[in-house]
């Protein structure tokens, strides 16, 4: 044996002998390549051993857990409040709605009324985010599509204004740490609402030139469209949520269904995909933009008066009494929720996060067999995971 | 004869030894593609560019790539472990001193081929080739194209039909 | 018709490249060490200790109780009780930190011991040219690197300092009250308790 | 004065070449036009870096390099640095000597593709009577150095990336020979000189650049789609998909070898821009008779920057196609259309000096162009959609 294909027999990926999930169509020799974790289309330290026949997929392993963090045991040992910086590094393009599920499941558990401010502070900070998320995931779509980057750079130069608002308002850029259970922690000054409407006034701007530079492009219809098929009981089963699930034609979307919150006072629409395929992610990523600039401006024009936080809610060293909460929201991703069980304690009993990019993640083989290697990196991309959340 | 022809005669022959010894298939393959550069210097040497550069771009971009691609296809890139002559080898040399001879006696007594006297280049231009391949060769030509339009009207079919065996 | 998107997007993109050019606010880019942003008053990095005055020992807010130690999601804090006590703003005796660590490299920003500080002792900086070679060291900020005094708080934050000192001024005048009562109280014992001078923390 | 300053690199040639005996005067000149091609392309190569950098940053609305030297004109001497002083990596089970010899093998092959384009009025190396087929024996030998690379680093990347970028290459080879096989139909001739020659006269102070006839608008265009694919340019640049491929067949090249695949990949645009120049946009000829003063290098060479700008542009925007698609499009859609534009190219020959042909040829083109791009669309099963929403 040579010594390169002793090294080839030692980095058998693990597992690598699984049954094939699809026939191969000739007699020709397998190819076993593991993607990741440090290939440059898997967003940060993702794997996938996919076996290769030519190049079509007949076999995909996704590996994760490269970024474990032990998250939710180290939250059964904390305080509830000093959960609360750990919920921002879990999908941390969208810190803010990560803070909101989590003050939410507390504010069920503990019965802890949120003043109206606050409601609609949170509503406009949920949306920013959804915004900057969609925009800077199509970003990366294109971007692994081989754009040069131009797609994404102007997604992250409309993200760019809307960190700014975030650090204005909260400290921070990107880990947050802004919603408490009862409200929110500072209080928006009239300056930062004027200028959150100037940026939300320049969004739909954005949004045209965007779609002005993608939608119609053949090259990207033509490498998106047929692609990734995930249809909608597949979808419905595996328990996927968010855009990919309106994306396969499936209108559920808990802003609607749940309205927490204060959702139901606003009326907008939820797009749907007709043909189930990675096109269609992309097309219902822009659509929900528009939406959610609807939403951003009913909001700063009814934004109440008053506290963001009752006076009496105590942020730290409180013991909710026994039971159990599930607090969820339609994060960008999909449905984020935080399962919590008090024992009375000052901690929580248990503490359980149901990340929407994991379970999004987990319908990936089903995408991908069949298709060409060069697809699997679009439909992975289409599903838009942050690793952070995967592996927690 | 100058030093260039010595040069680019050695330069052939060692690329065409090279790719009967070597051992490793992709090696002979490269090897090959060193004769054929080699042959197309000499037509260069010759003053006959068109022959010398359809060489290159035949031989060189065409050829060698599909030998090559011919290898990598029939995994025969890994080097074998034991010896690759054949135990006929005598028969094979035998076979090549005859042909070789046979080549050698068309050469020698060929009228055309031996310059008599001061080398007169023929200066043959593209022109002249395209003027004899349009008229007086016209029907070789056709004949050939017709063959490689068979052939390549082949080649589809059977890829056709290897598609849909495998559906 | 073929190739109508893409021209459309070429269009696009060479309307950005001049555009560059043209108009100022479509390059966001900010060159970092000759320029600088504005600051944002309420960015926040890592925590620094608040003293009044101006002797940081003496005007330490710190009673070393420990609470941020207790918080600290990453338990980057280190603290030691001192053994003796200080007069704090208000005259009242507390301990203070012998020793007051904290871990910039583990530290992550999130503020939760300035939320839970009940003596507005601990701050969030916004110094953030941190950069060191000695990578253990050079990270672990003790007492006196930590220690910053009221007026770069108020230089940092104007808007929560001003909050911060209605706080405390409340406080004291509560506590005034109580020491004035409690000294009219002693007094009408028959004045064995003398009252302390109080305010000598500011 | 104008005489002097377009011809003033064949004097200076002249001139230097003169102080030698007689004897060894031509080879002289020869050397030296080597020598001032290896320079001046690697030097225009640094240029373009640093251009297509800051291009590119504009695109997106960045500023791009700016910190070595004035305006970051000094980045790529810093890059050239940076890739000379790195650790060169040979992976352990790679074919060291094979390894080794591509990137040359690669750059040298290149730098012959010069050897035959006019950049100026008497300005070329060798005027080779056949020298559109020189450049095109070159640029084929080319792939095999691609091969090279790809096979001997023992990387699954890198082999996928060399397969695709040797069948890529070939397959839009065709093309691009069948629309310069347009030009040699009208010219009659394969030498470039001539061909620069034929164009560069004007009617009306316009000139007759091949590029405003509608069978050479077509190749053209036909000859830009095969040239950005035939140097693996965005969106074709499937070879290097980094997004699929890492870096594709050069994955596991490192320091100076890097940057001499890098260099070739640059100087392979150089020159095929160099001769969609020649063949379609008058070569050195000014593009309006009043402007004939300027010199003739002048006009070779910003016709030349032109061009890369538009690779620079296209990068900038377009994502990339997948392999099936860059097949199809190639042998299904191109193909088909260069050989059309062969047959228009005839006809255009043969219908006289009459407006008629314009409008046959431009029609007969137009209408094969939309009409196959519609049926492209249909069997691709690609086009816009509309979507529903519910309340």
């Amino acid at each position: 044996m040579t010594l390169g294909a002793f090294i080839q027999e030692k980095n058998k990926p693990e597992g690598w002998n699984r049954p094939l999930a699809m026939k191969p169509d000739g007699d020709g020799e397998l190819l076993e390549v593991a993607m990741g974790p440090h290939h440059p289309s898997t967003h940060g330290v993702f794997r996938m051993d996919v076996s290769l026949d030519g190049e079509r997929v007949i076999r995909l392993k996704p590996v994760f857990g490269y970024l474990h963090r032990n998250h939710e045991k180290l939250a059964e040992g904390m305080s509830y409040l000093g959960s609360m910086p750990f919920t921002d590094r879990l999908d941390y393009i969208c810190s803010l709605t990560n803070n909101w599920a989590y003050a939410l499941a507390v504010e069920e558990l503990t019965g802890q009324a949120v003043p109206e401010r606050a409601e609609y502070l949170r509503v406009i900070l949920g949306e920013l985010t959804r915004i900057v998320n969609h925009a800077s995931s199509i970003g990366f779509l294109i971007q692994e599509m081989g754009a040069s980057g131009t797609p994404l750079m102007y997604a992250f130069k409309a993200r760019e204004n809307v960190l700014d608002l975030f650090e204005a308002l909260t400290g921070a850029r990107m880990m947050c740490n802004y919603m408490r259970f009862g409200g929110c922690r500072v209080d928006a000054s009239p300056a930062w609402l004027e200028d959150t409407r100037k940026v939300v006034a320049g969004l739909p701007q954005f949004v045209d030139e965007f779609e002005r530079l993608l939608t119609g492009n053949e090259i990207l219809m033509a490498r998106c469209q047929g692609i990734g098929i995930l249809k909608p009981e597949l979808a419905v089963n595996a328990g996927v949520t968010g855009p990919m699930l309106r994306a396969s034609g499936v209108n559920y979307d808990i802003r609607k269904v749940d309205g927490y919150g204060i959702y139901n006072r606003f009326p907008f629409r939820v797009p749907l995909g007709e043909h189930w395929d990675v096109y269609d992610r992309f097309m219902i990523r822009l659509l929900e933009i528009r939406e959610s600039i609807k939403i951003l401006e009913q909001a700063l024009k009814e934004i109440p008066t008053g506290t963001v936080m009752d006076s009496k809610a105590k942020i730290r060293g409180f013991r909710p009494k026994p039971g159990e909460a599930y607090g969820r929201i339609e994060a960008p991703k999909g449905e984020l929720g935080f399962y919590l069980i008090s024992d009375g304690g000052p901690n929580p009993y248990r503490y359980r996060v149901r990340p929407p990019s994991l379970i999004n993640l987990t319908i990936l083989e089903d995408m991908s067999l069949g298709q060409n290697v060069a697809d699997v990196v679009l439909i992975f991309g289409s599903v838009d995971i942050v690793l952070g959340e995967v592996d927690r | 004869m100058s030093i260039a022809f010595y040069l680019i005669a050695a330069l052939t022959l060692a690329g065409g030894l090279a790719a009967v010894l070597l051992k490793n298939t992709v090696h002979c393959a490269l090897a090959l593609t060193v004769a054929f550069a080699g042959q197309a210097l000499l037509f260069l040497d010759l003053d006959a560019q068109f022959a010398g550069f359809a060489q290159i771009l035949v031989y060189i971009g065409a050829v060698a790539i599909l030998v090559v691609f011919a290898i990598l296809l029939t995994k025969g890139s890994e080097t074998p472990k034991g010896s690759v002559y054949s135990r006929h080898s005598f028969a094979g040399l035998v076979i090549a001193a005859a042909v070789f001879a046979m080549l050698g006696w068309a050469v020698i007594h060929s009228v055309a081929a031996v310059p008599r006297g001061p080398a007169a280049t023929p200066s043959v231009t593209v022109l002249d080739i395209g003027n004899a391949l349009m008229s007086r060769y016209v029907l070789p030509l056709e004949i050939v194209a017709l063959l490689l339009t068979a052939a390549l009207i082949g080649a589809v079919i059977i890829a056709m039909h290897e598609k849909e065996r495998a559906k | 018709m073929l190739g109508e998107g893409l021209l459309k997007g070429l269009a696009e993109t060479a309307r950005n490249f001049v555009g560059s050019f043209v108009s100022k606010e479509r390059l966001t880019t900010v060159q970092y060490p000759e320029q600088r942003i504005a600051p944002i008053e309420a960015t926040r990095d890592f925590p620094f200790l608040v003293y009044d005055g101006g002797d940081w020992q003496a005007g330490m807010r710190c009673v070393a109780c420990q609470i941020c130690e207790k918080e600290c999601p990453p338990k980057c804090i280190y603290i030691v009780k001192s053994t003796d006590k200080k007069p704090d703003y208000v005259g009242k005796p507390q301990f203070y930190p012998a020793r007051f660590d904290i871990d910039i490299s583990v530290c992550m920003s999130c503020q939760i011991c300035v939320e839970v500080c009940p003596f507005e002792a601990i701050k969030m900086d916004t110094e953030f040219e941190l950069s060191t070679t000695d990578r253990f060291g050079g990270l672990l900020f003790d007492r006196e690197r930590l220690a910053k005094s009221d007026e770069y708080y108020h230089r940092i934050h104007p808007t929560e300092a001003t909050a911060v000192d209605a706080r405390l001024a409340e406080g004291k005048a509560k506590a005034e009250i109580k020491t004035t009562t409690a000294a009219i109280a002693s007094a009408v014992k028959g004045a064995e308790i003398p009252a302390r001078p109080a305010g000598d923390g500011d | 004065m104008t005489e002097r300053l377009d011809q003033i690199f064949v004097l200076l040639e002249q001139w230097l070449v003169g102080f030698l005996p007689g004897a060894w005067r031509p080879a002289a000149g020869v050397v030296l036009s080597v020598v001032t091609i290896i320079c001046l392309f690697p030097a225009l190569f640094a240029l373009t870096t640093v251009f297509e950098r800051k291009g590119l940053a504009r695109i997106q609305n960045r500023i791009g390099p700016n910190r070595v030297g004035w305006l970051g004109i000094l980045q790529p001497v810093a890059d050239g640095i940076k890739s000379l002083t790195k650790e060169d990596i040979v992976p352990l089970s790679a074919d060291a000597a094979v390894h080794f010899l591509a990137p040359l093998l690669l750059v040298v092959a290149v730098f012959m593709g010069f050897a035959v384009l006019p950049m100026g009025r008497n300005m070329v190396l060798v005027d080779v009577d056949a020298g559109l087929l020189f450049f095109f024996a070159i640029g084929a030998s080319t792939e095999l150095s691609v091969f090279m690379a790809g096979w001997s680093s023992r990387n699954k990347y890198s082999l996928l990336g060399a397969m695709r970028a040797v069948a890529q290459m070939i397959s839009y080879e065709v093309p691009l020979l069948m629309s310069s096989v347009a030009v040699v139909m009208i010219t009659g001739s394969l030498s470039l000189t001539k061909i620069v020659a034929a164009q560069n006269h004007y009617t009306w102070g316009l000139p007759h650049w091949y590029i405003f006839t509608p069978w050479g608008l077509a190749g053209f265009l036909m000859y830009a789609i095969a040239a950005t694919a035939e140097t693996n340019r965005s969106p074709f640049d499937l070879p290097e998909g980094e997004s699929e491929l890492v870096a594709g067949y050069h994955t596991e090249y490192s320091g100076f070898k890097f940057a001499l695949f890098f260099l070739g990949e640059y100087l392979a645009m150089f020159s095929i821009s160099g001769l969609g120049t020649t063949l379609f946009l008058g070569g050195w000829s000014a593009p309006l008779q009043v402007l004939g003063w300027v010199p003739s290098w002048i006009w070779f060479f910003s016709k030349l920057m032109l061009s890369i700008f538009v690779f620079i542009w296209l990068r900038g925007t377009l994502p990339r196609l997948r392999q099936d698609q860059l097949m199809n499009f190639a042998w299904k859609f191109v193909l088909p259309l260069t050989l059309l534009n062969l047959l228009v190219a005839a006809a255009w020959r043969f219908l006289g000096d009459g407006w008629e042909r314009w409008v046959v040829c431009s029609a007969v083109l137009l209408m094969a162009y939309v009409g196959m791009g519609w049926s492209g669309m249909r069997r691709g099963h690609f086009g816009p959609r509309r979507y529903r929403y519910a309340e």
